[in-house]
C-alpha cells in the first residue's frame, strides 16, 4: 500500500496552469526525490499536495484517505508535514518556540518530542533562546526541518532543502535527511541539487514542463541520456 | 402653492450645499479615486480654504472680536485663490514626509493635520477668533442682487405672494448658479486632466507604483501633485461654503461634516469617476437631508436625531463596501470578465 | 515652569498607561489582520459606556458600591468594568463575523474605510443613548496626596490606573510569551502562510486578536474615565491620534513598541503643557508622529519590512 | 554594450550575487540561465536600480548606471519585464502601453490645459504606436479590454509590449516564457527576433525553457552561485559538463568523493 498517491493532478496559479496531469506515488519508508528543471512545477506540486493550492482536476490520497482540496491545517493533522522552500521559519520567535509551533495541533507534553528533534539536530539545543531571524541560512533550515518533525509525521515533504546553502551546509542537511529517514519516516524531496538528493533516495522522478517524464532509481536517472536534454534542451 | 414655493426654495438651498460637497468630492476623487492617496483629513483642506477665503475677503477685525489680522475685504475671486493656495501649501507640507510610505501613514497623518488645524482654529484667536468663528462674511454681489429683488417686489405690489417669496430668494438662485458653474468648470478641468497622460500616470500609480516607476515616472512627484491639486480643490470648496454660510467656526469642520461624509459620497457615487463623485454628493446629501425629515417624526431629542442620522450614514458606507464597492457609476463601463479558472 | 515638570511627568505616566493599553490593540490588529483600525478609539468609548450602563446592574445584584480604601470607587464599579470589557469584545467579534470577515479578501484599504464607517456609527450610537454631555462614574471628589521629597501630588486613582496598566501589560506579555494561543498569535503575525502550514487556524487567531484588542481598548476607555473623572462619546476619537502616534513611534505591529510609544507620547503631551497651550496636546502627538515618519518610519522597535 | 564588473549583493549571510562579471554585446539576444538561486533575478534587480549592489559596477555604453534609481535607469534606455506579470489591471491594455513613453508632454500637469492641441497630437501618436505594438504581438483585439481580464500568457506578451513602447537599447526579460502556451511562445520568440534584427534592440533574457533559449539566444551566459560559470554559444553550453553539473548539483558529491 502506498502512503501518498497523486493521480492526474492539474493545478496552477489563477488561470496559469502549471501541472498538466501528474501522477506520483510515495511508499512507506522511502525517500523519493523529484527533480527537474526550473519552472517544471515541482513546488507547485508540493503546494497542491499540501492544500495550499487547490487542484482543478485529479485526486490526492494519503493513507487511502482522499485529501484533495483539504486546507493545510486539516492536512497537517493527518500526518503530513511540509517545509516550504523560503520563509519556512518564524523569524521573531526563538528556536524553541519555532519547534513548539510545529506541534501546534498536538496536546500534551512536548518535551519528549523536542528532545528527539534535538538528537537529530544537536546544534539547535545550544541556541535554544536565539531568535531564528538572527540565525544563518543553514541553521534556519535545521529549525524548519525540526519544526516539521515535531508533529511526528508519516510523510515529510521538503521543498529544496539545500537551496541557497553553502556546500558544506547542504551536505549536513542531506546527512540529516538520511538520519531522519532511518527512523522509518517517508520523505518526499523536491531538489535542484539533483545529484546529492538522488544519491540518498530510493527512487527519483523527473518532472519537466508540468508533466512527469520518468521515474527510476537515482543512478539510473543520472545515467539517463535524456537528463541533459531535459535540463539544457537540444536534440 | 405656498408649500410648493417652500419646496423650491429648499431645493435651491439643498443644491447649493450638495454642490459645495460635490467640489470636495471631486477633490477627493483626484486624490483617492485616481491616485489611490488615502486622505482621511479632507476637513483640514476644507477648513483652511474656508478660513483663508474669509480672512482675505471678509470684513476687518472690529473691537468686538479678538482678531488682529485678516479682513482685507478683497473680492470673492481673490478669496477663492487664497483658499486654493493655502490648502495646497498645507497638502504640500503633509505630503513630503508621508507620500513615500505605505497608505496607512498618509491616512494617519491626514487625520492628524485635520485635528491639528481644528485646534489652531480654536486656539489662535488673533487669527481665527477662536470658537466664536468669523462672522458677517460677504457673499459676492449680495447687496446688489438682494436690493434688486426687494426693489422689484416693492415696485410690483401686484405680485402673487408665492412669486414674491421666490423673488425674495433670488440671491440663492444666483449663488446656486455660481456653485454649479464652479462645479462644471472643475469637472471639465478634471476630465481633461484625467484623460490626459498626466491622469494616466496617476491611475498607473494607483494600480502599481513599481510599474509606474519602472516606466520612468517619478512616482513621488506625481503623488505630491495629485495631493496638492486635490487639496486646492477642497480649499475652493471651503471658500464656497464660507461665502454662502457667511459664518464659519471650528464646529463646521468636525470630522463628520468635513471628511467622512465626503468619503461616503465618493464611494457611493463611484470611486475614480468624476460624474460619480458629483452624483454621490447629491445622493448622500439627499439621504442626509431626507433622514432629517424622517427623524423629525420620531420622539427624539435634536442631538439624538443627529446621532441617528450619522449612524445611518455610517451603515450606508459599510453596506456599499459590502454590496457594491464600485459605486453607482463605476470607473470603467466595461465589465470585468469573471476569471476563467476557479481558484 | 520647570518646577512643574516632575508633576507633569507623573501625569504623563498616567495618560501614557492609557495610551499604551489602547495602542496594544491597534498594534495587534495591524500585525495579524494587517490593517489600521480607525474604530479602535471608539471601541474604547464603547467599553467606557458599557461599564457605565452596567454599574446599576451590578448594584441590583447586591455588589457593594462602597469605595475601596482611598480609591474613588468600589467593587461594584470594578465588576461593571470587567463585564463591560467582555461585552465590548462580544460586540467587536460580532462585527468581525458580520462585516470584516466578508471583506478580508477585498484588501487592506477597503477594511480601513470600513473601520471608519464603524467608528462613526459606534460613536453616534453612544451619543444617541447617552447624549454628548459628560457622564460621571462617581460623584466623589478625591484629594491628591503630596508625595514628600518628589514634589508631586498624586491621587490614589491615578496610581490605580498605572498599576492596572502595568498588570495588564505584564499579563499580556505572559500570554504572548508562554501560552500556546499567544505564541500562535506571534507566529501568525510573523509569517501567516507558514502558520497555516503548521496547522494554526487563522480565523481562531483573528478571533483572539479582537478579544484581546477590544478588551484592552475597553479597559483603556474605563481608565480614561477614571483619570478624567468623566466620559464622553468623543473620548476615544480624541485619543486616536495620540494612540496612532504612539504605535508608529514604537513600531507599528509590535505590541511592546506600542507600550513604549504610549509612555513617550503620554509624557511628551503632558510635559508640553509647561511650554505651550493645553489645547495643543494632541498636536504634540502629531508632531512626534511627523518627526518619526521623517527620521525612522519603522519606529523605535519596528522591524524593517 | 552592457558591462557588469564584479557586481555583488548579499542578503543576510547569503551572497546572492557574488562578484559577477560579464558583457552583453550590442545587437545580441543574450540568454542568462542557471539553476534556481543562481542570482539571476537579483542581478536584474541590481541592474535596474531596484536594489543597490554592495560592490562592483555596471556600465551601459561606458556610462556608469550603478545604483541609479529605477526611473533613471529606464531613461538611459534599459527596460525590463517581470517574472510574474505586473499589469495595471484597472486600466485598458492600450493604456498600459500608452503609459510607457517618457517625457510625454501631457505628463506635465499644465500642458493638457495650456497646450491641449499639442498634447492631443502627441497622444494620437502614442496611441498609434501602442496599437502598432499590439498589432505586432497579435493583441490588437484586446486593446480596450481591462488588463486584468487577460490570460497569463497574454499578460506576458503585454509585458513585452510595454518594453517596445520606447526604443530601449537594452531589454531585460525575466522568464518571458514561463506560463505561456506553445502558440504564444512561438509568437513571442519571433517577436523578439524581429525586434532584435529590425529594430536593433539588444536583449538579455532569463529563461528556463531551454529549447526556447537554445533556439533564440547567442551567446548564453550560465550563472551559478552568484557568479558566471561560463558563456558561449548554445551548443557549447549544452556540451559543457560543468553546466549540467551546476544544474544537477554535485558539490557535495565532489567533496564527498
Amino acid at each position: 500500500m502506498s502512503l501518498l498517491t497523486v493521480d492526474q493532478i492539474v493545478s496552477g496559479y489563477g488561470d496559469m496552469e502549471v501541472l498538466h496531469g501528474v501522477d506520483l506515488r510515495v511508499d512507506p519508508g522511502e525517500i523519493l526525490t523529484i527533480i527537474g528543471p526550473n519552472g517544471a512545477g515541482k513546488s507547485t506540486l508540493m503546494k497542491t499536495i499540501f492544500g495550499i493550492l487547490t487542484p482543478t482536476a485529479g485526486a490526492i490520497a494519503f493513507q487511502d484517505q482522499d485529501i484533495t482540496g483539504l486546507s493545510p491545517d486539516r492536512v497537517v493533522r493527518l500526518g503530513l508535514a511540509y517545509v516550504p522552500q523560503v520563509e519556512n521559519v518564524f523569524p521573531s520567535m526563538t528556536v524553541r518556540e519555532n519547534l513548539e509551533m510545529g506541534a501546534f495541533v498536538l496536546r500534551g507534553d512536548l518535551r519528549e518530542r523536542i528532545s528527539r528533534v534535538t538528537e537529530l539536530f544537536p546544534v539547535l539545543s545550544k541556541r535554544w533562546k536565539t531568535h531564528v531571524g538572527n540565525m544563518s541560512g543553514g541553521e534556519r533550515q535545521m529549525v524548519a526541518m525540526g519544526r516539521a518533525l515535531m508533529l511526528d509525521p508519516q510523510l515529510l515533504m521538503l521543498d529544496e532543502p539545500s537551496a541557497a546553502l553553502a556546500p558544506n551546509l547542504a551536505a549536513t542537511v542531506f546527512e540529516r535527511i538520511e538520519a531522519i529517514n532511518e527512523s522509518g519516516l517517508s520523505i518526499l524531496i523536491v531538489e535542484q541539487n539533483a545529484k546529492d538528493s538522488l544519491r540518498l533516495s530510493d527512487r527519483g522522478c523527473v518532472l519537466a514542463a508540468g508533466l512527469k517524464c520518468f521515474e527510476d532509481t537515482g543512478p539510473n536517472i543520472l545515467a539517463n541520456e535524456d537528463i541533459g536534454r531535459l535540463y539544457l534542451g537540444g536534440e | 402653492m405656498e408649500l410648493f414655493v417652500g419646496i423650491i426654495n429648499y431645493l435651491v438651498f439643498f443644491a447649493i450645499t450638495a454642490g459645495t460637497y460635490g467640489v470636495l468630492s471631486l477633490g477627493l476623487n483626484l486624490q483617492w479615486g485616481y491616485t489611490g492617496l488615502f486622505n482621511i483629513g479632507v476637513a483640514a483642506f476644507y477648513a483652511v480654504g474656508a478660513y483663508a477665503s474669509a480672512l482675505v475677503s471678509g470684513p476687518p477685525p472690529d473691537m468686538w472680536d479678538g482678531r488682529l489680522v485678516g479682513g482685507f475685504e478683497l473680492p470673492f475671486i481673490l478669496g477663492i485663490l487664497a483658499a486654493a493656495l493655502a490648502a495646497g501649501i498645507i497638502a504640500f507640507l503633509i505630503g513630503i514626509p508621508t507620500l513615500r510610505l505605505r497608505a496607512d501613514y498618509l491616512a494617519i497623518a491626514t487625520i492628524g493635520i485635520a485635528e491639528t488645524i481644528r485646534m489652531v482654529l480654536k486656539n489662535e484667536a488673533w487669527l481665527t477668533n477662536g470658537v466664536w468663528g468669523l462672522q458677517q462674511l460677504p457673499s459676492p454681489f449680495y447687496d446688489a442682487i438682494h436690493r434688486g429683488a426687494t426693489g422689484f417686489v416693492q415696485t410690483h405690489p401686484d405680485l402673487s405672494p408665492w412669486l414674491r417669496a421666490l423673488v425674495l430668494k433670488a440671491y440663492n438662485w444666483f449663488y446656486l448658479f455660481l456653485v454649479i458653474a464652479a462645479l462644471f468648470l472643475l469637472y471639465l478641468f478634471l476630465r481633461r486632466l484625467a484623460q490626459s497622460p498626466w491622469g494616466r500616470v496617476l491611475r498607473a500609480i494607483r494600480e502599481d507604483e513599481v510599474v509606474a516607476s519602472m516606466s520612468g515616472k517619478n512616482v513621488f512627484a506625481f503623488k505630491l501633485q495629485a495631493l496638492v491639486l486635490g487639496a486646492m480643490i477642497m480649499g475652493i470648496g471651503g471658500a464656497f461654503y464660507a461665502h454662502y454660510a457667511r459664518f464659519i467656526s471650528p464646529t463646521s469642520f468636525e470630522p463628520f461634516y468635513g471628511t467622512f461624509i465626503v468619503w461616503v459620497m465618493l464611494i457611493l457615487g463611484g470611486t475614480g469617476n468624476n460624474k460619480g463623485a458629483i452624483l454621490g454628493a447629491f445622493v448622500v446629501w439627499g439621504t442626509w437631508a431626507g433622514t432629517d425629515f424622517i427623524t423629525g417624526y420620531l420622539p427624539l431629542s435634536p442631538t439624538q436625531e443627529a446621532s441617528l442620522r450619522i449612524i445611518v450614514i455610517g451603515i450606508l458606507l459599510v453596506s456599499i463596501l459590502l454590496v457594491r464597492p464600485q459605486g453607482l457609476l463605476p470607473e470603467m463601463r466595461q465589465r470585468r470578465r469573471t476569471p476563467r479558472t476557479p481558484e | 515652569m520647570l518646577s512643574r515638570i516632575p508633576q507633569l511627568l507623573f501625569y504623563g505616566l498616567v495618560s501614557g498607561s492609557i495610551l499604551a493599553l489602547g495602542g496594544i490593540g491597534v498594534s495587534l490588529t495591524y500585525s495579524i489582520l494587517r490593517f489600521s483600525n480607525f474604530a479602535h478609539g471608539d471601541m474604547m468609548a464603547l467599553g467606557a459606556y458599557l461599564t457605565l450602563a452596567l454599574i446599576p446592574v451590578a448594584g441590583t445584584l447586591g455588589i457593594p458600591s462602597a469605595a475601596i480604601g482611598p480609591l474613588s470607587f468600589g467593587p461594584r464599579f470594578i465588576v461593571a468594568a470587567v463585564v463591560g470589557m467582555a461585552c465590548t469584545f462580544v460586540i467587536v467579534v460580532a462585527l468581525d463575523r458580520l462585516i470584516f470577515r466578508r471583506l478580508r479578501k477585498a484588501g487592506r484599504i477597503t477594511l480601513m474605510i470600513t473601520t471608519i464607517g464603524i467608528a462613526l456609527s459606534m460613536r453616534n450610537a453612544l451619543q444617541f443613548f447617552w447624549g454628548p454631555q459628560p457622564q460621571y462614574y462617581t460623584a466623589r471628589i478625591q484629594l491628591a496626596i503630596q508625595v514628600p521629597r518628589l514634589a508631586i501630588r498624586v491621587k490614589p486613582d491615578q496610581l490605580f490606573v498605572i498599576s492596572v496598566a502595568v498588570l495588564l501589560v505584564a499579563l499580556l506579555h505572559l500570554f504572548l510569551r508562554y501560552t500556546k494561543t499567544g505564541k500562535a498569535m506571534r507566529a501568525t503575525s510573523d509569517n501567516p502562510s507558514l502558520a497555516q502550514v503548521t496547522g494554526i487556524n487563522t480565523e481562531r487567531i483573528i478571533l483572539w486578536t479582537w478579544v484581546i484588542g477590544a478588551s484592552l481598548a475597553a479597559l483603556a476607555g474605563v481608565l480614561a474615565g477614571v483619570e478624567n473623572k468623566f466620559i464622553t462619546p468623543e473620548l476615544g476619537w480624541q485619543m486616536l491620534l495620540s494612540i496612532f502616534a504612539a504605535v508608529i513611534l514604537g513600531g507599528i505591529g509590535n505590541p511592546y513598541g506600542a507600550i513604549l510609544g504610549g509612555v513617550i507620547v503620554g509624557v511628551s503631551e503632558e510635559v508640553s503643557t509647561a511650554f505651550i497651550s493645553t489645547g495643543y496636546k494632541p498636536a504634540v502627538a502629531f508632531g512626534i508622529l511627523v518627526l518619526m515618519l521623517l527620521i525612522r518610519p519603522t519606529g523605535l522597535l519596528g522591524r524593517r519590512s | 554594450m552592457l558591462a557588469v564588473e564584479r557586481l555583488s549583493k548579499s542578503f543576510g549571510g547569503l551572497r546572492a550575487v557574488d562578484g559577477c562579471s560579464f558583457e552583453v554585446q550590442e545587437g545580441t539576444i543574450t540568454g542568462l540561465i542557471g539553476p534556481n538561486g543562481a542570482g539571476k533575478t537579483t542581478l536584474f534587480n541590481l541592474l535596474t536600480g531596484f536594489l543597490r549592489p554592495d560592490s562592483g559596477r555596471a556600465t551601459l555604453e561606458g556610462q556608469d548606471i550603478t545604483g541609479l534609481a529605477p526611473h533613471h535607469v529606464f531613461r538611459r534606455g534599459v527596460s525590463r519585464t517581470f517574472q510574474i506579470p505586473r499589469e495595471l489591471g484597472g486600466m485598458t491594455v492600450v493604456e498600459n502601453l500608452m503609459l510607457v513613453p517618457t517625457h510625454q508632454m501631457g505628463e506635465r500637469m499644465w500642458n493638457p490645459l495650456v497646450r491641449p492641441r499639442g498634447v492631443r497630437r502627441q497622444e494620437k501618436e502614442v496611441r498609434r504606436l501602442a496599437l502598432e505594438v499590439l498589432e505586432f504581438l497579435d493583441l490588437r483585439d484586446l486593446a480596450n479590454d481591462l488588463a486584468v481580464t487577460l490570460s497569463g500568457g497574454q499578460k506576458k506578451l503585454l509585458e513585452l509590449a510595454r518594453t517596445m513602447m520606447t526604443n530601449p537599447r537594452l531589454i531585460l526579460l525575466d522568464e518571458p516564457g514561463a506560463g505561456v502556451n506553445r502558440t504564444l511562445l512561438k509568437r513571442l520568440a519571433s517577436a523578439i527576433r524581429i525586434l532584435c534584427t529590425e529594430r536593433e534592440m539588444t536583449f538579455l533574457l532569463i529563461e528556463h525553457d531551454m529549447d526556447f533559449v537554445m533556439r533564440l539566444c547567442t551567446p548564453v551566459i550560465v550563472m551559478s552561485e552568484g557568479r558566471v560559470l561560463m558563456a558561449g554559444d548554445p551548443a557549447e553550453v549544452q556540451r559543457d559538463p560543468r553546466v549540467l553539473d551546476a544544474y544537477l548539483g554535485g558539490q557535495y558529491v565532489a567533496t564527498d568523493g
